[in-house]
């Protein structure tokens, strides 16, 4: 399986010298499978390289998590490795928790329109420039300022 | 006074109402019985013996439910058109030569009159379901006199070539004069009152009216317990009506070697009985548009060239 | 969000539809956007898999979505298993492709039967569903239960195949391999499924692509990605099968590949059955994984499937995230809506949802007076008539 | 009209359809079905309890084990997912393939063995 982990690297290394100040982290954990984290700021950058560079334009989804001091993003990217979809590429962000935004990019990948919505209903992350945030799985009644999966939110009794 | 006895029963009993409500009951349950074993089920079963009695048990249970009439909807309508839906099938009925002589007397031009009758049965349908102020069963009224619009015309004609070929418009006469049915000698004319029949019917592939709404039955939306009971009887009787005239005008009544009239009728009405459900079985359903445009670019012309082909022969015999 | 089951027809796949809104903006008649308002069912599984322990997230992870469980199990088992840097014994491995491939050619079947009820084909739908009994009795035969398996424990399998029971699995999938043969032929050659199906719900590949559509959606659409392909786990790269992809771009095309891929799904059990190495099916583990993350992804019967899990060293996941092939299929839906005429939206839903609730409410927003207006779908079913017969006259 | 043959072909055969209750069809080996408990194999140490993802295992107080509790299965919250069977140390359970739990009370469903 050389060949596989060889393109790994080599995505790893494109990274490193486009984005090598910014990245704060970058390893390769095994066959597939790249994790870089990088500030909110640059996000865009990196999916922009990657959608022009790799031809990255499957978005898997985004997973929001509440790391109780911030909220930790992941952008799950698929890029063309032996097929289309192989390698994935996983770019991590931090946002802080007391105004938790992030600039959307529904631009970039239009895939993610849904994503962002979920992220956005159950935990609270406003994405700017996203065109219709509404609300996409709580309903209607849901109070404004509760997002279930904050660590904070207990369920309530009925 | 016996006459007026005689012609009582004949109306009311034998080959009259109850003859006719009866043979229904079990071409319903012949059509059901079939259908599903075709698919490979067995259908209704533990109702009278083979599940006979299922058709008539569901008439029972339904006449047994609560019977309304939705507020908005058009009292006087909503309550005549089940029994009309009811009695038109049974009056046409009554010129089918089932014992070899119709219930009523015959007379020249009984075939336009049962024809007129099976379009008020239409009107019917469209007043039903457009008076009882539902959405749902309005979409279905619309849907009944598009497709009706379609199947009428290729029906009449086909009818009426068979009619030309016999020389007459009298069920009897045309029942009586074929030598060898008319379904042989015109196929075409055959094929296209089976598939009108089948549109009539509002069987698949034609059920647009009550299956475009999808979930709910279209113009029959509205209506529960006793005047559904009579919509279902209805639409048995238009089976029979329908089974009946194909038998008459296309396979020569009730003609046949050692049997009464009346035991060859009703085997080829079973037949006629069976290719529907066979129909029905094998098609799925076509939308609307697909089957007013497809009756006027296939069946009208081909039953006019049934037509064309009858006229020949007629003049060169 | 949670897993929708099956739509009979179009690319999403849920088999008891989802309460769903369709929010259309419209230019006078065509439609310009679509957003879909979802979650009238959902149950809040990843908060769920919180509360949860490890061992039993697998049996709420399994009850996602009634059909395609297995990739649940499958998908979560092989996250976990990351996080444990562990690697599952090959005899598991390839009870776990025969164990998925038997809940896709289920999976299948049960859709195209489907396909034939949405469109009142009610013969095609008893004869496909009759001979989906068989797929459930090999389940049953090998797990105990015929739908909802639970095969997957972390670090293996659960149930072995014994040699009597390959016998019998062997003639089960000759006799639905013959049907399905058949099925595809009265798929092809019957008319009227043509003339409901075809170019109907039109998605094209570039839109496929970009829109992050997957599994038979995308394949419709002539793109070549497959989880299986993609992403060859537990061993499905020892395997040789082919990815089936119809350039049709339609509804016939999806239903054209879900049928090619039970074809495959059955050869690719044959081949398991016949290279099954020997050896243990289950790898001893702690209870607790060591901290970490790992994301895991298989092929759905719908689609690419993801789970991603985090755990902090307790007893407790401290993240789950699945993320399901239906709502990755939905923006393609909302494509599919996009510039056809509000008479077209009752085909086109129809296509796509076609046992969808009355509930269906519409909101309609006209963008140049600003006016909105709610109908419910028979209103724009009657309004979609009265609009068609004026342009005929 | 491609199923036309088919369906004539099964016109003459036996429907598929299995006549339940008079017919009953004999489920698998494997199949997952009510409980069967043996209280002298149990020690009472609640594993089960607490390994049961649908939480359908209470904990009852019972003379007659080591642990002096023993297990009560609800089986209307229960899955049928044989957790408990293969947590068990001492093989005290045993799913069996009696699958028809209709019932007419909740009570009839919890399985109380003694």
């Amino acid at each position: 399986m050389s060949k596989s982990t060889s393109k790994e690297e080599f995505i790893a290394h494109e990274l490193k010298s486009n984005f090598g100040d910014v990245i704060s982290e970058l390893k390769v954990t095994g066959p597939r499978r790249v994790y870089v984290t990088v500030p909110p700021e640059s996000l865009r950058d990196i999916l922009l390289f990657l959608k022009n560079m790799f031809n990255a334009r499957h978005i898997v989804t985004i997973t929001g998590i509440d790391m109780m001091k911030s909220f930790e993003l992941i952008y799950h990217i698929a890029v063309p490795g032996e097929h289309i979809r192989s390698i994935l590429v996983n770019v991590k962000t931090h946002i802080p928790r007391d105004n938790p935004t992030m600039p959307s990019v529904v631009d970039i990948l239009p895939g993610a329109t849904l994503y962002e919505r979920e992220v956005h209903d159950l935990l609270g992350i406003v994405f700017e420039g996203h065109p219709n945030l509404e609300r996409l799985i709580l309903p209607d009644d849901w109070p404004e300022d509760e997002f279930p999966l904050r660590k904070d939110w207990k369920p309530k009794e009925v | 006074m016996m006459n007026v006895l005689y012609y009582l029963f004949r109306v009311l009993i034998y080959p009259g109402f109850l003859f006719i409500s009866a043979l229904a009951f079990v071409f319903e349950w012949i059509d059901r019985k079939a259908h599903a074993h075709f698919q490979n089920r067995i259908g209704p079963l533990y109702a009278g013996p083979h599940g006979f009695l299922q058709p008539l048990a569901d008439f029972i249970k339904l006449m047994a439910k609560e019977d309304f009439t939705p507020t908005w909807a058009n009292p006087v309508f909503f309550n005549i058109t089940p029994v009309l839906a009811a009695t038109l099938p049974v009056f046409a009925s009554f010129y089918i030569p089932f014992t070899g002589m119709p219930v009523l007397p015959p007379f020249e031009g009984d075939l336009v009159l049962v024809l007129t009758l099976t379009t008020f049965f239409t009107i019917t349908a469209f007043l039903a379901g457009w008076f009882s102020s539902n959405r749902f069963s309005s979409v279905g009224a619309i849907r009944v006199v598009l497709q009706f619009l379609g199947y009428e015309i290729p029906m009449f004609i086909s009818l009426g070539s068979a009619a030309i070929a016999a020389g007459s418009l009298s069920i009897t006469k045309i029942a009586n004069s074929q030598v060898i049915p008319f379904a042989i000698l015109q196929p075409l004319g055959f094929a296209i009152y089976i598939i009108a029949l089948q549109a009539e019917l509002e069987k698949i592939p034609f059920d647009i009216p009550e299956a475009e709404s999808e979930i709910v039955a279209g113009w029959l939306t509205e209506f529960a317990g006793r005047k559904l009971a009579f919509f279902r009887l209805s639409e048995d009787l238009r089976l029979v009506l329908g089974a009946g005239l194909a038998t008459a005008v296309f396979l020569g009544g009730g003609s046949g070697a050692i049997f009464p009239p009346i035991v060859w009728f009703l085997i080829k009405m079973v037949i006629v009985v069976l290719i529907a459900t066979s129909l029905r079985t094998v098609f799925a359903r076509l939308k609307i548009d697909q089957v007013v445009r497809g009756a006027w670019k296939y069946l009208l012309p081909l039953a006019l060239l049934q037509l064309l082909i009858t006229k020949i022969l007629l003049v060169v015999m | 969000m949670m897993s929708i089951y099956r739509i009979p027809v179009g690319p999403q796949h849920p088999a008891i539809k989802e309460g769903f809104q369709w929010n259309f903006k419209l230019d006078g008649e065509v439609i310009v956007d679509v957003t879909p308002r979802l979650g009238f069912v959902h149950r809040g599984i990843e908060k769920g898999m919180e509360l949860r322990s490890w061992v039993q997230g697998i049996y709420l992870a399994e009850r996602i979505c009634g059909i395609c469980n297995t990739p649940h199990t499958t998908c979560y088992c092989l996250a976990v298993e990351q996080l444990y840097d562990v690697e599952v014994p090959k005899r598991a491995q390839y009870l776990r492709i025969i164990i998925n491939e038997l809940n896709r050619i289920h999976s299948h079947l049960l859709w195209i039967g489907v396909l034939g009820m949405e469109i009142g084909f009610m013969t095609y739908f008893m004869y496909v569903w009759r001979d989906r009994e068989r797929v459930m009795d090999i389940v049953e035969l090998i797990t105990g239960n015929r739908v909802t398996m639970s095969m997957n424990m972390i670090g293996g399998v659960v149930y072995d195949i014994t040699p009597p029971m390959e016998g019998i699995i062997r003639r089960g999938l000759d006799y639905l391999e013959e049907r399905t043969k058949y099925y595809k032929e009265v798929l092809l050659n019957e008319p009227t499924i043509r003339a409901r199906t075809e170019n109907v719900g039109v998605l094209s590949k570039s839109d496929a692509i970009d829109l992050c559509a997957v599994g038979p959606t995308l394949r419709g659409s002539d793109v070549k990605s497959d989880a299986r392909f993609d992403e060859p786990y537990s061993s499905y790269d020892e395997i040789s099968f082919n990815l089936v992809t119809y350039p049709y771009c339609d509804v016939y095309a999806r239903a054209l590949v879900r049928a090619d891929e039970t074809l495959e799904s059955i050869q690719i059990i044959r081949e398991c059955l016949d290279k099954m190495p020997s050896g243990p099916i289950k790898v001893r583990l702690k209870r607790t994984p060591p901290p970490g993350e790992a994301v895991a992804r298989v092929e759905a019967p719908r689609g690419e499937l993801l789970h991603y899990v985090k755990s902090d060293g307790k007893e407790k996941p401290y993240r789950v995230k699945m993320r399901t092939p239906t709502l990755a299929n939905i923006p393609a839906t909302c494509e599919m809506l996009k510039g056809y005429y509000i008479a077209d939206i009752p085909a086109i839903i129809a296509s796509i949802d076609p046992c969808y609730c009355c509930t269906e409410r519409m909101l309609f927003i006209d963008i140049n007076s600003g006016k909105s207006w709610v109908w419910t779908d028979s209103e724009l079913r009657r309004y979609s008539l009265k609009y068609y017969r004026e342009r005929r006259k | 009209m491609a199923m036309l043959r088919e369906i004539w072909r099964h016109f003459f055969k036996k429907p598929v359809t299995v006549k339940y209750p008079f017919e009953k069809l004999e489920p698998a080996e494997r199949y997952r079905g009510r409980h069967e408990f043996y209280i002298d194999r149990c020690v009472g140490c609640g594993l089960c309890a607490k390994e049961c993802p649908a939480l359908a295992i209470e904990m009852v107080p019972s003379d007659k084990t080591v642990g002096g509790k023993k297990p009560v299965f609800y089986l209307d919250r229960c899955i049928f997912c044989q957790q408990c069977e293969r947590i068990c140390p001492r093989n005290a359970i045993k799913l069996t393939k009696f699958y028809e739990l209709a019932a007419y009370d909740k009570s009839e469903l919890v399985l109380d063995i003694s």
